[in-house]
């Protein structure tokens, strides 16, 4: 509780009383303690410093809060630095938050909706190419939980190739998860690489994933290691990241040459180089760098021109 | 630029922060129950891999009429602390006289229980798991009642000398928030003790 | 209480020379949570020297095998007051010390929520330690056993039981803790009281310098935690005192119970303790980047984050005492999931940095090799977390290095950090930066010296807690780099305590500011006087004095 | 010191990881083959981690590093908030990599702990006690100590050893860096694991719980024999004590001091159990738990005062004269 009764008569402050009894009761108690391992008269000698500590910070405290006023000195103390900001060119009314950085962003539902269609588009090839080749539907999903399931390491095709519902629920869970993870990631990463996005998404992006699978697979789930049919892998990872990234970019407006041209670490909105966009383009919601010179420059050095 | 240590006061909006009794006392029930959680998870651990008995089936009889009584008193204490509030020392003491009361049945129940499964039973602390742990968990429930009890018969001392008044209600409400901790302790000890543990 | 004489703009005025006695009776006296904060690190300092004593001892006796430095006995009872000092008497009260005195100072408050619970918390603390370190000297208990505790700092049972440890040595491990746990329950309840009651207006919880949100994580964590630990410290000494039989295995009792409660403790004590390192980070980054912190919201909730799941991975201690595969992968995934946060405090530092303009101050030197060594302790944690790795890796030097990179390459180089920041505005007068980058320097060698090279001992398969090892395992040669870089260690701790009594006296002036700061506790003399601010302060923004340096593009704009 | 020292520490580096005695990157058996495999992704991901993290770091820090002659050294770098997406990506891609750690991580616990035990495969009750190691044989009728004798396992037919284990005292853990990784032993409570060396040879180890003042000398040799030998050891094992009239003063010395009622050696009235079965002692290679060679100097000194090997030991110095002493070494030196 904040109360302003703290302040004292005239120019002091009311401050809680000095009091030794708090340090006797740890005393006391821990002479209690002391006694269990020395001799039962310094436990004695405890329980009476407890007792009267008890009553004498009992009386700090009951029935008022025992005070001390302590004077006040005047002083200044000067809140002052000698560092300076970067001057503003025009500060338009619009001029919006800076904490709002990168520039432009996606919504992070975007990366869910994202998921969920790279994950549905990527059953197709993985659907194809189970019936092409062992003619069951349900081989692919089987192979997936298999991960999961360790008795079910030395599985025989013809198992795999059955319906399994703790197959289909596993595969779900670890296809689900996977692709809303993915999906996130594409809403939140894509942004940063706007100039390729059908070759940043649908192509490195899986390529990457495939290696990191290549070379985990084999502790990561044997049974699937062995029986896994790369290019078809990486086809289905190529249609997880097109469609992926198609659905992320169809909203994304991050298209403008201003955007295009910041720098790295700007698309980020790890750090702002002060480069300005347009004012009249720069939409309050979307516009997060807006110290600097001019529309549109190059990262660099503006610090310096800017001054 | 030069400006005082004192940042200019602005804002008009109102300041009002929680208690901090109160907030004292919900930190200090938190602690607590975290003790009681571990003391009863031992119990519940050891329940039933006695190889020698007694058992608790054989021995513990349901404390009814004691657990009532110190269900009844966070009750009464509850009505001391809404008596002070509204400045009516006397029904407070009366509440607060009736509180004390009612926790001391409830010690005195213990303590009868524990005489019979002494001296009836033959059950003490180094018998087996069970005593090991029966004692130490009602035994803690019950030191808590007496440190409640303590400053409860306080409060009604300084209830009756006149030394309480409705500014104090802030400070009886924060003893009768432990006291509710501990009734509330007793409603888990009594479920796992009597009623899952027999 | 003496009115604190306080400097004022360039001109000291010399207090009056007081009796010792009188300074005395002020110190045992006080409420004050500045001066119980001071209290707090001096003693904290003082056996952080004892501890550091005895893990010399130590490492002089495991530098070459088949030593005969010290007997069995004595080691066993060098590594168990070692853990014990270290955790609860050095970490605990440092931490607790510098939450002391800077929570209120930075929330704008003129003390503490409880100021007498404050000092009876500090003083409980201090005479458990007191009470640990009297086992070498006094009780001649069953055996005339006036001894030191040898069980190790997390006392497995039955090795505590009456039979295998007889006389009091191990009762003086279990007072000692509880004393001292109930000071810190103390402390932690007042922490949070005085975060959540005491805040000057305008300091909204979600304005709170990130400082005090760890602070106010970690005592909750406290309270919760080391109470677990207070019960089962309870049950142990009913069963050496009573004859009860918690964890008597004779009797039926469980062994896996004990380790069950104390990791419950054990495990978020180690966040206890790392926590207000990163609450420092969280200081001293921004101000020598000169840039506001990165993500202060997911920092917050990185931070409780991290406090909520350290609540449910204490089993990763226990992957070998066969709790069956179905917990051994919960356990795993809870403790792995703890990286994530960790991952968004380390990136988020790394982005504060990223773009600013970084003094490299002693302070964000030790800053700046705590982020590095963070780094290195949480991937050794990842692999510490995958359960069958554990299986080798568990109970060996490996898990020694790792936990040491956590407590001395993070905890305690952020300590070092904080030191040389603070120091200033505890003093009054700055470190000398001169001293400090030797410090630093010959500390980082041999940090680096012992504790990267102790990996590698654990990796070929020495176990800890041996007093000494066989000559054809091939341990020593690492052995002997490890032993020698705590000698580093050694003289470069040295360095830092004569930096602290020579500047004491000597340093330069510091003024209030010194840093050009952004938090509260900046915007009054230094040494704070006793009532902290002449004039509560109100704040509309996250870094008030931000907005008054610079009124022309305040923080409270954005917020 | 200087020119032994890193030539040493390269040979260390060469050869200690792969060939040490008891380096865990040394497996010789399938649970220490497995936790290798495992650890080396863990390895590999952690290492990546660091070089990206740890290289962000370093640029960040000389790059923005405070350059006082700079034109812009007294100006204030823009503040920046935070950014939602680069936040989100810095906490999805951990959040992937622990999913994908974690798959592998389950896997392997589950097909360590839960792998099925084969019909033929041996069974071995180890006791742990205050300072040494207890092993069973309850199928072969054999009680040893300290030294474990098991079958070498063949890849295509396995013989693996599955361990029963549990504590008499305090808790221990039972740890062979090269066979597996390590399982506590811990009184009221059953734990079992499983080794199958995959060649012979001794494997060294060592408690790895700290259990009492002479846990450092609680040393594991396990003897991975091939099966002929093996059958040989179980066949020699199974005999009582020999009983050599030569030495029946030794044997009279042993069995009329305290020796008796901690020993047992099979055929005689000893029959103790708080210390190791001595009936083969002469047939081991070591004595006190591992930490010394077994000849008969050793073995004198070890009865004189056993503390002199180990201190802390619980056998108390015997206090025998030198003759009877003598001939006590002289008896226990025949038990082959």
């Amino acid at each position: 509780m904040h109360d302003d009764a703290t302040h004292g008569q005239g120019n002091s402050v009311l401050l809680p009383r000095p009091t030794a009894w708090p340090m006797a009761l740890a005393l006391g108690l821990s002479l209690i303690f002391a006694g269990m391992v020395t001799n039962v008269a310094v436990a004695a000698l405890g329980l009476a410093m407890t007792l009267a500590a008890c009553v004498g910070w009992f009386r700090q405290v009951l029935p008022h809060e025992a005070h001390v006023p302590v004077a006040v000195i005047a002083e200044e103390v000067e809140i002052a630095s000698a560092r300076t900001l970067i001057q503003r060119p025009q500060r338009s009314a619009s001029a919006a938050p800076r904490k709002v950085l990168p520039v432009e962003t996606f919504l992070i539902g975007n990366g869910i909706r994202g998921g969920i269609a790279g994950g549905l588009a990527m059953t197709v090839p993985a659907g194809i190419f189970s019936v092409l080749k062992y003619h069951s539907f349900w081989y692919a999903i089987n192979l997936l939980a298999a991960g999961g399931f360790v008795d079910w390491a030395s599985a025989s095709n013809a198992f795999l190739c059955q319906f399994h519902l703790q197959g289909l629920l596993a595969a779900l869970v670890i296809h689900g998860l996977t692709s809303l993870l993915v999906g996130l990631l594409y809403g939140a990463m894509l942004p940063m690489f706007p100039r390729y996005p059908i070759v940043t998404a649908g192509f490195m992006a899986p390529l990457l994933m495939t290696g990191i699978m290549f070379s985990a697979l084999n502790i990561l789930s044997p049974i699937l290691n062995q029986r896994i049919d790369w290019p078809w892998f990486i086809l289905s990872q190529i249609a997880f990241g097109l469609v992926c990234g198609y659905v992320v970019n169809l909203h994304a407006k991050v298209r403008t040459p201003q955007f295009q041209a910041l720098s790295f670490a700007e698309r980020a909105g790890l750090h702002s180089n002060l480069v300005e966009l347009d004012g009249s383009q720069a939409d309050p919601s979307q516009t997060g760098v807006q110290r600097g010179t001019q529309p549109g420059t190059k990262n660099g050095d503006k610090e310096d021109g800017a001054l | 630029m030069s400006q005082t240590a004192v940042i200019p006061q602005t804002a008009n909006e109102a300041w009002i922060l929680p208690s901090r009794g109160v907030v004292g006392m919900a930190c200090l029930i938190v602690a607590e129950s975290a003790i009681f959680t571990i003391f009863v998870v031992a119990y519940l651990y050891y329940l039933g891999r006695d190889q020698r008995g007694p058992t608790p089936r054989q021995v513990l009889d349901l404390p009814l009429f004691t657990s009532i009584c110190l269900l009844s008193s966070s009750l009464t204490v509850h009505l001391a602390v809404a008596a002070l509030h509204r400045g009516r020392r006397h029904a407070c003491s009366l509440w607060l006289a009736a509180t004390v009361l009612l926790g001391s049945i409830f010690l005195g129940g213990t303590a009868h229980e524990w005489y019979t499964l002494i001296y009836r039973d033959g059950l003490t602390i180094q018998t087996n798991l069970f005593g090991t742990t029966f004692y130490s968990l009602v035994g803690l429930h019950a030191t808590h009642v007496l440190v409640g009890l303590a400053m409860l018969s306080l409060a009604l001392v300084f209830s009756l000398n006149g030394s309480m008044s409705a500014k104090h209600t802030g400070r009886l409400e924060v003893l009768s928030l432990y006291w509710h901790f501990v009734d509330a302790v007793w409603v888990v000890v009594f479920t796992v003790v009597y009623v899952l543990g027999r | 209480m003496a009115v604190q004489t306080t400097t004022t703009a360039g001109t000291t005025q010399a207090a009056p020379r007081r009796l010792l006695l009188e300074v005395l009776h002020d110190w045992v006296t006080t409420v004050d949570h500045k001066k119980i904060g001071l209290m707090y690190i001096g003693y904290a300092l003082f056996f952080l020297v004892v501890a550091g004593c005895q893990a010399l001892l130590m490492r002089i006796q495991l530098a070459v095998p088949n030593n005969h430095f010290v007997s069995p006995q004595t080691f066993d009872s060098l590594f168990t007051m070692h853990g014990t000092t270290m955790v609860f008497f050095v970490g605990m009260p440092i931490l607790f010390g510098f939450g002391n005195y800077l929570v209120p100072l930075m929330i704008g408050a003129r003390d503490m929520a409880f100021p007498r619970l404050n000092a009876f918390s500090f003083w409980i603390s201090a005479f458990g330690g007191m009470l640990l370190y009297f086992s070498y000297f006094g009780a001649s208990g069953l055996y005339g056993a006036g001894s030191a505790p040898d069980v190790g700092w997390f006392a497995y049972a039955p090795l505590t039981a009456q039979i295998f440890s007889p006389g009091h040595s191990t009762d003086y491990w279990t007072l000692a803790i509880l004393l001292s746990g109930i000071g810190n329950i103390g402390t932690a309840l007042n922490i949070v009281a005085t975060t959540i009651c005491m805040r000057c207006p305008g300091m909204k919880l979600n304005r709170m310098p990130l400082l005090v949100w760890l602070y106010l994580v970690t005592s909750c964590l406290a309270f919760v935690t080391i109470s677990p630990l207070t019960a089962a410290q309870i049950m142990l000494m009913l069963d050496r005192y009573v004859g009860s039989h918690f964890f008597d295995t004779q009797a039926g009792g469980s062994a896996v119970l004990w380790m069950h409660f104390f990791w419950i403790f054990g495990h978020p004590e180690v966040y206890i303790l790392v926590l207000p390192a990163f609450a420092f980070a969280n200081e001293i980054i921004p101000v020598f980047s000169r840039k506001a912190i990165f993500g202060y919201p997911a920092m917050v909730a990185a931070s409780v984050g991290i406090g909520f799941i350290s609540l449910s991975v204490w089993a990763h201690h226990m992957f070998t005492v066969g709790l069956g595969p179905g917990p051994n992968t919960f356990f795993t995934l809870a403790t792995m999931v703890i990286a994530v946060p960790t991952g968004i405090k380390i990136f988020n530092w790394l982005a504060t940095i990223w773009g600013g303009k970084i003094h490299f101050t002693v302070a964000m030197m030790f800053a700046t090799g705590f982020l590095f060594q963070f780094l290195i302790a949480g991937l050794t944690g990842i692999m510490l977390s995958v359960a069958p790795f554990d299986w080798q890796l568990g109970n060996s030097y490996f898990v020694v290095a790792h936990f040491h990179y956590v407590l001395v390459g993070a905890i305690l180089f952020m300590i070092f950090s904080a030191f040389y920041y603070w120091f200033p505005k505890m003093s009054g007068r700055m470190l000398s930066e001169r001293l400090g980058k030797w410090h630093f320097w010959i500390f980082l060698i041999g940090f680096h010296l012992t504790f990267d090279f102790m990996h590698v001992p654990g990796l070929l398969g020495m176990p800890r807690r041996i007093y000494t090892y066989e000559a054809d395992r091939g341990w020593m040669i690492w052995n002997m780099i490890v032993s020698s870089g705590a000698v580093f260690q050694a003289v470069a701790t040295l360095l830092f305590v004569y930096n602290m009594v020579w500047s004491y006296f000597k340093g330069p002036i510091a003024g209030p500011d010194p840093w050009d700061a952004w938090t509260l506790e900046w915007s009054t003399a230094s040494p704070p006087p006793a009532y902290n601010f002449a004039e509560v302060p109100t704040v509309e923004s996250r870094r008030p004095l931000w907005d008054i340096k610079h009124p022309e593009d305040p923080d409270s704009r954005y917020e | 010191m200087a020119h032994s020292f890193w030539p040493g520490l390269a040979v260390q580096i060469s050869t200690g990881f792969s060939h040490g005695s008891t380096s865990i990157f040394a497996p010789a058996g399938t649970p220490a083959h497995s936790i290798f495999s495992l650890s080396m992704l863990v390895l590999s991901i952690v290492a990546a981690i660091f070089l990206v993290v740890a290289g962000l770091l370093l640029y960040a820090v000389v790059r923005y590093r405070h350059r006082a002659d700079a034109a812009n050294a007294s100006v204030e770098p823009p503040q920046i908030y935070g950014s939602t997406q680069i936040e989100l990506s810095w906490t999805v891609i951990p959040v992937l990599i622990v999913v994908l750690l974690f798959l592998a991580t389950a896997r392997i616990i589950l097909t360590t702990q839960n792998a099925p035990k084969p019909a033929n495969a041996l069974d071995v009750t180890v006791i742990g006690h205050q300072f040494w190691w207890e092993y069973d044989y309850p199928k072969l009728g054999i009680v040893t100590a300290n030294e474990l004798h098991i079958p070498v396992s063949d890849p295509k037919h396995p013989t693996p050893t599955y361990l029963t284990m549990s504590s008499a005292d305090t808790d221990h853990s039972f740890w062979v860096p090269r066979l597996a990784g390590k399982m506590d032993l811990i009184p009221n409570q059953i734990n079992t694991m499983w080794i199958d060396p995959q060649a012979p040879g001794l494997y060294l180890g060592q408690c790895a719980q700290y259990c009492g003042v002479q846990h450092a000398k609680m040393l594991i040799r396990v003897y991975a024999d091939n099966p002929p030998e093996f059958a040989a050891w179980v066949a020699h094992q199974q005999q009582p004590a020999v009983d050599d009239p030569g030495v029946a003063e030794g044997r009279a010395v042993f069995l009329h001091n305290a020796c008796m009622s901690c020993h047992t050696i099979a055929g005689t009235a000893a029959t103790g159990r708080f210390g190791p079965d001595l009936t083969h002692v002469a047939s081991r290679d070591t004595i006190a738990s591992g930490s010394v060679t077994n000849n008969p100097a050793n073995l004198r000194a070890f009865i004189d005062n056993p503390a002199t090997f180990k201190p802390g030991v619980l056998m108390p110095a015997m206090h025998l004269s030198q003759h009877d002493l003598d001939a006590v070494v002289a008896y226990l030196s025949t038990l082959k």
